[in-house]
């Protein structure tokens, strides 16, 4: 390569104070004026500390030890505090990950923008307002006036992700550090905010550190990567060499783990209908504070037919708001409907048949960590759901949850609390006490959204191998498509409370018909 | 180094609360004199090797009657708070959970408590049920409620918003085992921390109430009872004030030492108003 | 630190200024008496809406046909003649001359009648209206003026109390008082009357300012209680509510206040010690005592009643709780009481051995006994923690309940306790002490002492004025009470006054209350 | 913003019926009553009763209670027994005082205890932090009236900078009625500002561990402007809450205070009164201290969207 190395980082080692241990060991990599480099691992392998070096900004009691960070021939280990913050925004920008929590809230969108441009640069009011304007217009927010003037909470996820953007590009950084910027948005957004987010970055030919733990994002969007695995580089090289051909074995690994399409269920149509909504509509009510008044009405799910058969994996995916979670939720009585109603073996659900009814159904959680009561143990939050079957033995009950606990992989661990748990593990648990009944149904609610890529494919893999030994239905909400693709019978696709297609999932991911589905499927990077 | 601290906080806090609490035991078998024996002939003797602490305008051994005091401010102190979050963590569950014409009417009477300052609630309930340890109790106990229904009640609403509340539906439990089995266990750690400060407040309200005239009837010494008596003798006998007045800060201090460490232990975001 | 430097600067020179300023704020230049008032008085109207404080500061403002002298008797006041009838029935009242209210206007005999007409109307409220309607110890028929300067009290029966109980501080001395005390609808406005001192401004809660009335006619001779040489030596007299018995007491040390009345006597000794301070102190007659319900199913075995009292050691409790100021009294009657005499010196002597003996004969168990207490006057409370420990060695246990003022007051008048430390407040007569402690319990559940004999002997004592026959009745009357034991009596308060050590012409006296004139700075 | 003034207010009207109930009921459970008190150890049946029928305490409590309430639906808040003054000035009168000192105590507590917390939160778990934690933590262990008393002697007695007793309205002479004030509210400061530094503390550490202050880093921005812009506005909700229950908490608990300095406050007023079976004006006060905690309440609720936008009201 002839260009210039922008950022060079050489033997980083970062140890913390606390307990001695080493996070970081012995990591080096280049970054050139206007490429894109993905940094590639799943949570705990250091790439945000790595990151997070560069700008001298890491938690209270960790720190370099050995290694140097040379931007443009300047070692930013060494340099003092000032020339740091005079470094930071204006030479490097940062983008985080959580767009709830990285814009301040108490600020006016509009201060928060100004304050790098009056900090970095000697323009005035007026200048540094146009600025702003034009560049919230540049990633196309409505209306940029009344943003600067808005606070960060009255934007969705996605918007505040380009607000953030437009606040670092702004200063037209020569390094922008990306931290999973858009792990928290759904597919949709996802694509929107990386496609402005380099093509700024073009422009204005910033180098961009792009952290992420997905695969897909990284062939759409880098040129080079380099991947991590417990503080120490693993692989570096082209985006190509390193997808398509990994040399090292936990890249591998992690490219064998991504989702692929699975086998269909081939005699579909003979079975009876398990579970069926009619017309279901749900509405919600803005609760006000007072004892007569009443709030709004909001519909969130309109008239939405669906039939889940016996035994068969039906997919709800959709972005943000568009009412999937309802649906499961209202599909499980978990949520008055407004309307419509909802049919278990071809009966209305009341008195007579709703305790039936909650006994075969099951929800398992997208959030492994407040899913779990943190006050119980692990064998008993598997064994609670036997406590409601009448004509078993304590005995019977027993056997069962060890066979369950078996089953999910969790053998031993009965005796254990939910928190010395990992995330894969709580959601195995959240699992296995979804199927401990032997349910016929279970809603599972992004089951696997919040696991790093290798577990979720092994919790995928479980799921399936469940679902083929016991033979449940299952509705299968998510909005990462490629996950559905790999689980899922049929596939429905829902956008504002309402189902804008259906189909067998070959036909939906192969010949999308509505609008939405196509941008949906068009969003999701794959290799 | 932050470990370090935190550590070492928790550890002495912890420390100094053991040892209040052993001397406190201790006491109740024995105390270097009788702290209720009058000897006239000895009355108000600044600190010396046969009395370490002096004795105060009867003639009594201020040591011993430290001694004898942090036991039954402990009891009083533990007493109350006992009874108001039992009282506030029943209140506090039941509103939270059901959120309906209960939560309303409960909450109203809530706001009624809260809206008396606390001392002066405790103060008119002791003259009514009386100034004795039971009423103390019982007027403190009372007084604090209100604060535990508060911080309970607003946990109990984000732990029903917690998807492991939604499970035990799912699995068919009804709301009354969701909430003894579920919602309860986990108001633990607020509460915990919740009782540590409060047994610091208590011991100050007993003094602040010794000091407005009703506290814990003589002679059974309390912190407070010595801090508010010992007062008149401030010119004279310094050493009076002194000594119960140190214990109930050192105690206060351990105790948010204490306090403090629970709290980085349970759950480092929480905060308690 | 960072966070506005100028503020804090701005804030520490104000500080340094406003202490600059303290001095000149401080200024004393010796027209004003400052005295302490333990709380606020309750009104200006002498002898209805009233407590001690408000009697003290009354008294300074109006005066009656009679008051008390230095030693308590009753001597003629605005009268300078007093004439009983034989029978008692009646008494001609001749007004001094030259005596002037506070707007002016001459004392005249229709004065004197509105006064007391106004103080015998229900509709006023006066604290002592049972005792001349009839109800209690006498009731008067008629008031009238014969002429400008002589007034005639027609009564219905004859009590030798007629005097005294006029004079009683708190009847408010049945002030004479000029009708312009009240607004054109006979409401109450303010005292206009003839003593030293008018009425100056009541910041209600904080401070009482009286003003020296220029015209004042004092009764000649030397000065003697509230009757005669008066003189207003300072302007101004400021009475400052200071309720917090520490903050009074740093008040006179930091020279906030001149005169520190009702000082607790456990201070007595600190005050001595400081050499900006001093103290007077005289014997007084309030008594302490520790009451005993004779109807309790406990007490009412008169062995452990004796037994209580023997286990007691009466001179060290009040050598302790006063501080040696006080000296032991066993009688009913004030120490200070001409009918004090050898009989009343008699008491108990603790005898523990005998106390043991009376409580096994008695069966007594250790079955305890509530006392009741209270903070308001410390000496009374002290007395109580000593009596409790002390009875605890003869084996007697008293469990301590410490109430507020108004419930113990409630129990005492209702007579539901077992035993209480109590304070009885003046009386001026022996025959009054007795008639405050002895009574039918069924009507009147406040009196301790329910026997018919003595009622007998206390009304004999009440009808006669001859001094050597009532002393004989007196003398039965203690020996009696000492056998019964319905009640202990310990001390008799003394009024102790802290003084700025530049405080001229002070004196303490039996009634407790503060006089501040011939006083100046 | 109005509409939820009004119907916060008129949510208060139950609560508050409910505290005259409650304060109606609990100090006539107390037992002795005013016409024992006046009378003294001399109390005959007749004198109390006649007494009694003067001050209106003969008729049943129910009606007693209709026609206070009546009254003060009116406007009219009755007479104190104890001093025959009207009920409602001499209220308003005596909050003016207590008012004073607990505004300006709280006030100055947060101006020296937020930023004492921000920094000690900044410092975290160094000397600093471990000084400010510690006084702090002292400073709210200590009973208020002993460090009232200890002040007063230092400054009032032994040094005689200040007044001991006494009070003069800051509206009749300001430097002059100032320095009465000095004491009880220098008192009042310290052990706030300890309860307030511990609780900015707190949650400025919690703050400071959220991603846009690593953000406002990454910005450049210097670290005081992060504390100052980000960290503060962000931190300060837990300890406006708290300010609050302070304030709440102080109507009642200011008596101490002005007790030991001769203050002629509210809080004294109360315990007089409570004391004196002062019924008009206990339940005058209390219907007073609960209108203005409720109100405090308001404001603080209306205060929070300044410092969180996304409260809305």
């Amino acid at each position: 390569m002839n260009i210039p190395n922008l950022l060079s980082v050489e033997s980083l080692k970062l140890i913390s104070s606390v307990n001695g241990k080493t996070l970081v060991d012995n990591v080096s990599y280049n970054l050139c004026a206007g490429e894109v480099l993905a940094m590639v691992g799943e949570s705990g392998s250091g790439k945000t500390l790595a990151a997070r070096a560069i700008l001298g900004l890491l938690p209270p009691g960790i720190a370099p030890s050995e290694g140097r960070i040379l931007m443009n021939g300047e070692d930013l280990l060494q340099v003092n505090s000032a020339r740091m913050r005079a470094m930071r925004g204006a030479q490097i920008g940062m983008v985080f990950q959580e767009p709830m929590m990285s814009l301040n809230p108490a600020v006016r969108i509009g201060i928060q923008m100004a304050e790098g441009l009056r900090l970095h640069t000697q323009l005035t009011a007026a200048q540094i307002e146009a600025r702003c304007l034009e560049i919230l217009e540049r990633v196309r927010i409505r209306d940029p006036k009344r943003c600067l003037m808005a606070y960060p909470h009255e934007f969705s996820g996605g918007m505040r992700q380009r607000i953030m953007l437009a606040s670092v590009m702004l200063l037209k950084p020569r390094l922008l550090i990306a931290d999973e910027p858009t792990t928290a948005l759904d597919t949709l957004s996802q694509g929107e905010v990386l496609d402005l987010m380099t093509e700024l970055a073009r422009e204005e030919g910033t180098a961009v550190l792009l952290i992420t733990h997905n695969l897909g994002l990284v062939a759409r969007y880098a040129q080079r990567a380099v991947v991590m695995n417990k503080g120490v580089l693993v692989e570096t090289g082209d985006v190509k060499q390193v997808l398509y051909s990994p040399v090292n074995s936990y890249t591998r690994k992690l490219i064998e783990a991504l989702p692929r399409r699975g086998p269909v269920l081939t005699d579909s149509g003979v079975k009876t209908p398990l579970i069926e909504a009619r017309n279901l509509s749900v509405s919600y009510r803005d609760n006000k504070p007072g004892w007569w008044r009443k709030g709004r009405v909001r519909k969130v799910l309109d008239s939405v037919n669906l039939t889940v058969h016996e035994g068969e994996t039906v997919a709800v995916v959709g972005g943000s708001g568009s009412g999937k979670t309802t649906l499961g939720r209202a599909m499980l009585r978990l949520i008055a409907s407004s309307g419509g109603g909802v049919f278990f073996r071809g009966h209305s659900i009341d008195g007579n048949n709703a305790k039936q009814f909650r006994l075969a159904c099951q929800l398992v959680f997208q959030d492994p960590y407040s899913s779990l009561n943190p006050r119980q143990r692990i064998g008993d939050i598997v064994a609670e759901p036997l406590k409601l079957v009448r004509n078993i033995s304590k005995q019977e009950a027993s056997q069962r949850v060890i066979q369950t606990l078996q089953d999910v992989g969790l053998d031993g661990l009965a005796l254990r609390f939910p928190h010395e748990l990992s995330g894969g593990q709580r959601q195995r648990v959240a699992i296995a006490r979804a199927i401990v009944r032997r349910p016929a149904f279970i809603v599972a609610d992004e089951p696997v959204s919040a696991l790093d890529m290798s577990v979720q494919a092994q919790v995928l893999a479980l799921f399936q191998s469940l679902q083929k030994a016991y033979g449940f239905a299952c509705l299968f909400i998510s909005h990462d498509l490629a996950a559905v693709e790999q689980v899922s019978d049929r596939v429905v696709v829902m956008e504002s409370g309402r189902i804008v297609e259906q189909g067998s999932r070959d036909t939906v991911f192969d010949q999308p018909q509505h609008a939405y589905t196509r941008a949906l499927l068009a969003a999701t990077p794959a290799l | 180094m932050k470990a370090f601290f935190k550590h070492k906080n928790g550890l002495i806090g912890g420390a100094m609360i053991g040892f209040i609490f052993v001397v406190a035991l201790a006491a109740f078998f024995w105390t270097p004199y009788n702290p209720l024996a009058i000897n006239l002939h000895i009355r108000l003797q600044p600190p010396s090797a046969t009395h370490w602490l002096g004795t105060d305008e009867f003639g009594r051994d201020v040591l011993s009657r430290v001694m004898a005091g942090a036991a039954a401010s402990g009891t009083v102190a533990l007493l109350s708070v006992i009874s108001a979050v039992g009282l506030g963590l029943f209140m506090g569950v039941v509103a939270g959970f059901f959120r309906n014409w209960v939560d309303r009417v409960l909450m109203a009477i809530n706001d009624t408590l809260l809206a008396f300052p606390g001392i002066l609630f405790a103060l008119g309930v002791m003259m009514i049920v009386g100034a004795n340890k039971w009423g103390i109790i019982i007027a403190l106990g009372l007084a604090y409620t209100p604060t535990v229904v508060r911080v309970v009640r607003g946990t109990v609403l984000s732990i029903r918003e917690k998807e492991y509340v939604e499970a035990s539906r799912m699995i068919g439990n009804s709301e009354l085992v969701t909430m003894l089995r579920h919602v309860l266990p986990n108001c633990a750690a607020p509460v915990a921390v919740l009782t540590t400060s409060m047994v610091g407040w208590v011991l100050l309200s007993e003094s602040a109430l010794s000091f407005l005239g009703l506290g814990v009837p003589p002679p059974a010494p309390t912190w407070g009872n010595m801090l508010a008596s010992s007062r008149q003798y401030m010119q004279s006998a310094v050493w009076l004030s002194l000594a119960p007045g140190l214990c109930i800060a050192l105690t206060l201090l351990g105790i948010n030492l204490l306090g403090d460490a629970v709290r980085d232990k349970l759950d480092p975001r929480m905060v308690v108003a | 630190m960072i966070f506005n430097r100028s503020i804090a600067f701005a804030l520490s020179v104000g500080l340094v200024a406003l202490f600059v300023q303290v001095s000149l704020a401080y200024a004393q230049d010796g027209s004003a008496l400052r005295v302490r008032l333990s709380s606020d008085i309750r009104s200006t109207d002498p002898g209805t809406n009233r407590d001690d404080n408000t009697d003290a500061v009354v008294l300074h403002m109006v005066e009656g046909l009679v008051a008390l002298r230095e030693d308590t008797s009753v001597g003629p006041m605005l009268a300078s003649k007093i004439v009983a009838s034989s029978d008692g029935l009646r008494y001609t009242f001749t007004l001094r001359d030259g005596v002037k209210f506070h707007n002016g206007a001459p004392l005249t005999a229709a004065d004197v009648v509105w006064s007391w007409k106004r103080y015998l109307d229900p509709a006023t409220g006066w604290r002592c209206l049972p005792e001349f309607d009839g109800r209690g110890m006498t009731k008067v028929l008629a008031v009238e003026a014969t002429n400008p300067k002589t007034v005639v009290f027609k009564l219905e029966r004859p009590t030798s109390l007629f005097l005294t109980t006029m004079a009683r501080t708190d009847c408010g001395g049945a002030g004479i008082l000029h009708s312009s005390s009240l607004d054109s609808d006979g409401r109450w406005k303010q005292p206009v009357g003839t003593g030293p001192y008018k009425f100056g401004q009541w910041k209600k809660g904080q401070y009482i300012d009286l003003v020296r009335f220029e015209n004042y006619a004092s009764l000649n001779g030397p000065r003697d209680g509230y009757t005669g040489g008066k003189k207003a030596e300072v302007e101004k007299v400021h009475f400052m509510v200071i309720p917090d018995e520490i903050a009074g007491k740093t008040a006179l040390y930091a020279g906030a206040i001149d005169v520190f009345p009702e000082v607790r006597s456990a201070d007595i000794a600190e005050i001595q010690k400081k050499p900006q301070v001093k103290i007077e102190v005289a014997p007084a007659m309030d008594m302490y005592a520790f009451l005993i319900q004779t109807r309790d199913p406990v007490l009412k075995d008169v062995r452990i009643r004796r037994a209580l009292a023997l286990s007691l050691d009466l001179p060290a409790i009040t050598e302790a709780v006063t501080e040696g100021v006080c000296q032991p009294n066993s009688s009913a009657i004030p120490s200070s009481s001409m009918y004090y005499s050898t009989v009343q010196r008699l008491g108990y002597r603790r005898d523990i051995a005998q106390a043991k003996r009376l409580l096994a004969d008695a069966g007594y168990n250790g079955e305890p006994i509530k006392m009741i207490t209270n903070k308001r006057h410390s000496e009374s409370f002290d007395s109580a923690v000593l009596a409790q420990a002390m009875a605890a060695e003869a084996g007697i246990r008293i469990d301590l309940e410490v109430l507020d003022w108004a419930t113990q007051l409630d129990r005492y008048t209702k007579g539901k306790y077992q035993t209480m430390a109590f304070i009885y407040s003046a009386r001026l007569d022996p025959s009054l002490s007795y008639e405050m402690i002895s009574g039918p319990k069924s009507t009147q559940p406040r009196k301790v002492w329910d026997d018919s004999l003595v009622q007998e002997k206390l009304a004999e004592s009440t009808r006669s004025s001859d001094r050597a026959k009532r002393q004989v009745l007196f003398d039965e009357l203690h020996r009696k009470m000492l056998e019964d034991v319905p009640f202990i009596v310990l001390f008799n308060s003394v009024d102790a006054v802290g003084l700025r050590a530049n405080v001229v012409g002070y004196k303490s006296w039996a009634p407790a209350k503060p006089r501040l004139w011939n006083v100046h700075l | 913003m109005l509409s939820y003034i009004a119907r916060r207010v008129a949510l208060t009207v139950p609560t508050l019926l409910l505290v005259m109930v409650a304060v109606f009921a609990l100090i006539h459970l107390i037992p002795g009553d005013p016409a024992q008190l006046m009378l003294g150890d001399a109390a005959d049946d007749a004198t109390l009763s006649q007494l009694r029928q003067h001050l209106g305490l003969d008729r049943p409590l129910t009606v007693q209670f209709a026609r206070w309430l009546l009254n003060v639906v009116h406007g009219d808040f009755g007479h104190s027994i104890t001093n025959g003054l009207p009920v409602l000035p001499l209220l308003l009168e005596r909050i003016q005082v207590s008012g004073t000192i607990i505004l300006a105590a709280v006030t100055l507590a947060t101006l020296i205890a937020v930023p004492a917390g921000l920094i000690a939160a900044w410092k975290q778990n160094q000397t600093v932090d471990v000084a400010i934690v510690a006084g702090a933590t002292l400073l709210l262990s200590i009973p208020s009236f002993w460090l009232g008393l200890l002040l007063m002697l230092q400054f009032g007695l032994k040094l005689g900078w200040l007044p001991v007793v006494g009070y003069v309205p800051l509206s009749e002479n300001f430097s002059e009625g100032l320095l009465y004030l000095l004491l009880p509210i220098a008192t009042l400061v310290m052990i706030e500002s300890g309860i307030l530094t511990r609780m900015s503390r707190a949650s400025a550490i919690d703050v400071l561990r959220l991603e846009y202050v690593t953000h406002a880093r990454a910005k450049g921005v210097s670290e005081s402007q992060v504390l100052r812009r980000h960290v503060f506005p962000n931190a300060f909700g837990p300890t406006l809450t708290m300010i609050g229950v302070i304030l709440g908490n102080l109507l009642g608990g200011i008596a101490v205070l002005e007790t030991v300095f001769t203050l002629p406050g509210i809080g004294r007023l109360l315990v007089d009164a409570i004391y004196a079976r002062d019924y008009p004006v206990v339940q005058g006060v209390m219907l007073l201290t609960a209108l203005t905690y409720v109100f405090i309440n308001l404001i603080i609720d209306l205060c929070y969207p300044i410092f969180d936008p996304r409260v809305t009201t």
